[in-house]
């Protein structure tokens, strides 16, 4: 029994509004940032998973994010590197 | 006649909705999210709150609590199932109601006085409410934005399952789309809405206008029990 | 200075040098030399390192109230209803048909102006398990809240902050926050002040207290795991134990879970129902130890804790950390052995985690046990009841009065005809202004109607709750003078009390009882600590002429910034009782034709008022004075027309004067006003004069005589202004200030206002929006 | 004037409590997904940015994760892979 580190992306399905990626754009000129553009704010879970593999591990995540983590009607999901996990 | 409501741990308006219920006529009581069966209910109300912390989604987590169960047995079985605000939220989050509610497009949290249009009187929840009135409700949530896709808001709004809109002078709140407040199965049995008629009980609180939609439920389960 | 005092310091982390020679250890944790003997002399022996960290928690301003003790005494605290007065986690007063309610303030200003969500989050949690603790289910929160001007993005963050935090919170556990405060002046930038009241009922038979009387009972801690939250300074400690950068990895921000507060609620309200507990208290302030030291110090017991019994959410957590942490969502249960499970069973149900932590003992000592052995024994009183007092000199400052430049008209309390201003433009300015404008754009983000008892709300005056199954109706209000302590501490102390219970006896509510956060900077400072108790006679003054007791409360120092002291602030909140809710009197103006009544009469002073922040101060001029004998006859005069059923609607002068008073009858009644006031000083006086004890009410024209009679016999002056009525308010100005004035002016100045109410109600409305700079909310 | 696309997630620090992860992981025994453990709850922000070189660009979006996108009293960041982006 190993332990795996994951990290789920969930992002607003695109053609949805994202009234916080507009707040954040909308407040970007005043930081001197109007270079940035297109911004989406979505959530980010990190989880351990116990498993006998890597691959079983991944379908424990995989089922999780999407019967519980995200709601397909408006969000899409995404499984990441563990590496991406910030220090 | 009895009344249960469904007590989620951070369900917070348990005590009003018993409170509407009994002044709607019903007899009510609580049930606990642990509990598997519904005490012999004859109408279910999911109230407001925040039904296991919600951080994550709004009834996200609920819709897997053990009562979840029982409530959807109750519905299949044709039950009335009113869900307030939260219980709104573990609705859709369940599949028993379409659509989702989504952050406030304000993104703040909205407590507000609203007006709805009834967009049905030929339904269990709406029954009793004369032609022509608008209910006077309060607001409060942080999450109540209702979305689903273009096509299928024509498809729901053709079979009539939009049961009230946000109306003048106040309007839309929180980015509803289409000013959606409150929507009902196919079957209009199971009805979801975000203001809280439980809070627009007596006068006093300002609006009694709540109680129509409350004693339609009572009677209209009522009906139902004397028919078994 | 370093302290560990997270009101004062919460992020002393930083300023803590990692390695420390344990010969200044307790200066490094904010300990003097002589606090240091005194603590050697109660043990009679030196401290180890944990129990010097226990002291220096437990000695620190806000658990100590070191300074602020001695003056806290000189409160009038007694009342026949008062159950439970300073000393509980909360004031109880019984209020009949078996139930009494409990009350308190609470501040949370450091934490918030570090990190302003959070802080207010966590600052409503912590005044809510004051209540909880009690025994009493919450119903209701107020929030009174200062910030500098919300001109600049830096406060505009603080108070989007510190309201959602708010909100977040109270929102989440169905909590309704029906009241407060929000005022902007310069003096509080960076150094925002959150003051949080929480009212609960309880029944009379249900109290709870925080004691721990039966040796051999045991202590059980509920609620969320214990991390390293809000350490702070103390982590000199960690770093000398655990070496350099280890500081940095104890975080002293605290996060609330709201939902883990809800749970905690919960469980607490059904151990005290079921009677499963002798003792509840919760975990505040120096967490653990503060909890274990005054429940067993109450009881006249000792307490032994096992430490490695407590349920941790970090590993390699050391003792000290234990003992000290701040940690969110705990509760400490005295629970006999034979209802340990079922306490369990409880807590379980509401999925809190619980553990047998400790044992109450025969002796009067604090134990800490980890795996065996004893590593701290001190005396519970030591850290408790008799923990260190320190004198403070106190001394006024030295006032040096500028000389009026040459020329200039140094007029005490006047200012507008002879500055050539438009009453009506003064009066809308007034309206619209940050402090005395709508406050809904703050209080939309509040959940204000869960629980369904509200019957007022936030935005027109006290707010008030009807008590379900009885006739009854509780009145709350909050309020505060700071601009007048900025010349007269206890003069404003005095103001506060008056304004805050005359809100409350319009309603035709009984002032029941008084509860006050005290908020002042570094009581080391003798001008300071003059402040301080200065405030302090001022409130006791003020509640023995009314009185009403003081049942609890909190005390707030070190509130300064590199911009200087705040203004010094005595946060007043008042529980009112309404016997028949049928009675309650309502500020709107309701019906055309119904006459308009000042009672009471305006006096000199314009020092600290809103028309003075506008047209500028007079350098002679002095805030206004008030008569608290007269203060009281009005009272009673407004509860007893109120229960004759005389009024129509009743409203305090008070922010912006008469005038201001008058707009918020007619915004809110959707009314206009044709009045005719005689000014008898000033037009500025008498029109946006903030002095003390006047009310607006209207009445049936049939009523005049009664009302007239009824106003005579107490001794308070009661004049005609007019008729409610039309979509203008309109205010003749006659007499010998107005046009006398205006005549010698020979200018063209109108000495009328004359303003439409659509106007009026626009410039209120978007008051706060504007100040903030965000879109309108309607 | 080229476009660069970044994410930038944003973490609770550790031993700041995650209420969000706390209460997904109180959850998971009712989904039947007791292998998984130390959840954390953080936010995910994708954005573009037009700069004239990637490093240019990443310059930027450091800028703006530190000062504004995250609270470094409580949270951590870290910039991730374009690649990263879910479909
Ligand atoms: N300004 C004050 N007026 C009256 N009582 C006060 C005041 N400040 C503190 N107290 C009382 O001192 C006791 C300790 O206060 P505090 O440490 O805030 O309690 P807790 O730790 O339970 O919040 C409480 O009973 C409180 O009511
Ligand atoms: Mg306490």
């Amino acid at each position: 029994m190993n332990s795996y580190r994951f990290s789920v992306a969930i992002m607003p399905r695109e053609g949805i509004l994202d009234p916080q990626g507009k707040a954040v754009e909308a407040a970007l000129p005043q930081l001197g940032a109007s270079s940035v553009h297109a911004v989406r704010v979505g959530r980010r879970i990190e989880l351990t998973v116990d498993a006998g593999s890597p691959t079983e591990a991944r379908e424990v995540v995989e089922k999780l994010a999407a019967d519980f983590l995200s709601n397909p009607l408006i969000e899409r999901w995404a499984i990441e590197e563990p590496e991406a996990v910030p220090a | 006649m009895k009344v249960g409501v469904v007590v989620f741990p951070g369900s917070n308006c348990d005590r009003d909705a018993l409170h509407g219920a009994r002044l709607a006529g019903a007899q009510a009581e609580l049930l606990w999210h642990e509990d598997t069966d519904l005490h012999g209910a004859d109408a279910v109300i999911l109230p407001g709150g925040f039904a296991y912390g919600d951080y994550l989604r709004a009834g996200a987590i609920a819709r897997f609590s053990p009562i979840m169960g029982a409530v959807r047995e109750h519905a299949a079985r044709g039950g009335l199932l009113l869900g307030i605000c939260n219980g709104f939220q573990v609705l859709t989050e369940a599949g028993l109601l379409p659509g989702a509610l989504r952050r406030n497009t304000t993104l703040r949290f909205e407590h507000r006085w609203v007006r709805l249009a009834v967009e049905r009187r030929d339904m269990p929840f709406t029954r009793g409410i004369p032609e022509g009135v608008t209910l006077r409700l309060p607001i409060a949530h942080g999450e109540g934005s209702y979305y689903l896709p273009d096509d299928d808001l024509d498809a729901l709004e053709a079979a009539g399952q939009v049961a009230f809109r946000y109306a003048a002078p106040e309007g839309n709140p929180n980015g509803s789309a289409r000013d959606i407040a409150g929507v009902t199965d196919a079957t209009g049995r199971i009805c979801g809405l975000m203001p809280h008629p439980e809070r627009a009980a007596e006068a006093i609180l300002g609006s009694d206008d709540g109680l129509l939609l409350l004693r339609s439920m009572v009677e209209s389960a009522a009906r139902v029990e004397a028919l078994a | 200075m370093i302290t560990i005092d997270p009101e004062t310091v919460p992020d002393a982390v930083e300023a803590a040098p990692a390695a420390i020679s344990s010969e200044d250890l307790h200066r490094r944790l904010g300990l003097t030399d002589d606090e240091l003997a005194a603590i050697t002399d109660r043990l009679e022996r030196a401290p180890n390192d944990l129990e010097l960290a226990m002291f220096s928690v437990m000695w620190s301003e806000h658990c100590s109230y070191k300074s602020s003790r001695a003056l806290l005494r000189t409160l009038p605290t007694a009342g026949e209803d008062v159950l439970a007065g300073p000393g509980e986690n909360a004031g109880v007063v019984r209020i009949g048909d078996g139930l009494a309610v409990a009350f308190k303030l609470e501040s949370h200003n450091h934490p918030s102006a570090v990190e302003p969500f959070q802080g207010a989050a966590t600052g409503v949690g912590g005044i809510l398990r004051d209540v909880v603790a009690m025994g009493a289910r919450p119903i209701a929160l107020l929030d009174p809240l200062k910030f500098g001007w919300p001109d600049d993005e830096p406060t505009r963050r603080l108070v989007r902050g510190v309201v959602g935090g708010i909100g977040s919170y109270g929102n989440c556990v169905g909590v309704p926050t029906v009241g407060g405060e929000l005022l902007f002046d310069p003096t509080y930038t960076d150094n925002p002040l959150v003051n949080v009241m929480c009212v609960g009922l309880v029944a009379e038979n249900g109290l709870a207290h925080a004691i721990a009387t039966t040796p051999g009972n045991l202590a059980v801690l509920f609620g969320s795991p214990t991390g390293r939250d809000g350490i702070g300074g103390a982590s000199v400690l960690a770093s000398a134990n655990f070496g350099q950068g280890s500081a940095e990895m104890r975080p002293s921000v605290q996060i609330g879970d709201p939902f883990a507060g809800k749970l905690l609620i919960e469980a607490s309200l059904e151990l005290v129902e079921r009677g499963l507990v002798e003792g509840l208290q919760d975990l505040g302030a120096a967490g653990l130890t503060c909890a274990v030291s005054e429940m067993a110090d109450r009881g006249g017991t000792g307490m032994r804790i096992e430490l490695e019994a407590v349920p941790r959410r970090e590993p390699d957590m050391a003792p000290f950390e234990v003992m000290i942490s701040e940690s969110q969502e705990r509760m400490l249960a005295v629970v006999s052995p034979e209802n340990v499970s079922a306490v369990q069973e409880v807590c379980r149900r509401w999925g809190l985690p619980s553990a047998v932590v400790g044992r109450v003992t025969d002796d009067t000592d604090v134990t800490v046990v980890d795996n065996g052995v004893e590593i701290a024994r001190v005396p519970a009183k030591a850290l408790a009841s008799q923990s260190i007092e320190v004198e403070r000199i106190a001394s006024p400052p030295q006032r040096r009065r500028a000389a009026p430049a040459p020329g200039e008209v140094a007029m005490a309390h006047d200012g507008l005809p002879e500055r050539g201003m438009d009453p009506g433009a003064v009066l809308e300015s007034l309206i619209g202004h940050a402090n005395l404008g709508s406050r809904a754009w703050v209080t939309t983000q509040y959940d204000q109607t869960v629980g369904t008892d509200t019957i007022e709300g936030c935005d027109h005056g006290a707010a008030v709750l009807r008590i379900k199954g009885t006739r009854m109706a509780l009145v709350m209000a909050t309020d505060s003078q700071p601009s007048v302590a900025m010349h007269d501490p206890a003069l404003a102390a005095a103001l506060a009390v008056a304004e805050c219970t005359r809100n409350v006896a319009v309603t035709g509510a009984r002032p029941l009882a008084i509860t006050n956060c005290l908020n002042f900077g570094d009581p080391g400072n003798s001008e300071a600590f003059w402040q301080l108790s200065e405030s302090v006679r001022g409130m006791s003054d003020a509640c023995r002429a009314l009185g009403v007791p003081i049942t609890g409360g909190n005390v707030s120092l070190y509130n300064e910034s590199p911009l200087g002291r705040i203004a010094p602030t005595a946060q007043i909140g008042v529980l009112g009782l309404l016997d028949d809710l049928e009675l309650l009197m309502r500020p709107q103006f309701r019906n055309e034709g119904d006459l308009v009544v000042l009672l009471g009469e305006a006096g000199p002073g314009m020092a600290g008022s809103a028309y003075e922040r506008l047209a500028g101060a007079a350098p002679e001029d002095r805030p206004p004075s008030i008569d608290l004998g007269r203060e009281a006859s009005l009272q009673k005069l407004l509860q007893r027309a109120a229960g004759d059923k005389l009024l129509n609607s009743a409203q305090d002068v008070s922010g912006g004067g008469l005038a201001v008073a008058i707009a918020e009858c007619a915004i809110w009644g959707g009314l206009g006003a044709d009045l005719t006031l005689a000014v008898a000083m000033s037009p500025a006086v008498a029109l946006f004069g903030e002095s003390p004890t006047r009310a607006v009410v209207s009445i049936a024209p049939e009523r005049w005589n009664e009302l007239a009679r009824l106003a005579a016999s107490m001794r308070i002056a009661c004049r005609r202004l007019g008729t409610v009525g039309g979509d203008r308010v309109h205010i003749r100005l006659v007499g010998v200030g107005a046009t006398g004035a205006a005549e010698a002016r020979g200018a063209g100045v109108a000495d009328e206002v004359d303003v439409p109410l659509s106007e009026l109600h626009k410039a209120w409305t978007m008051a706060l929006p504007r100040a903030l700079g965000v879109e309108g909310i309607a």
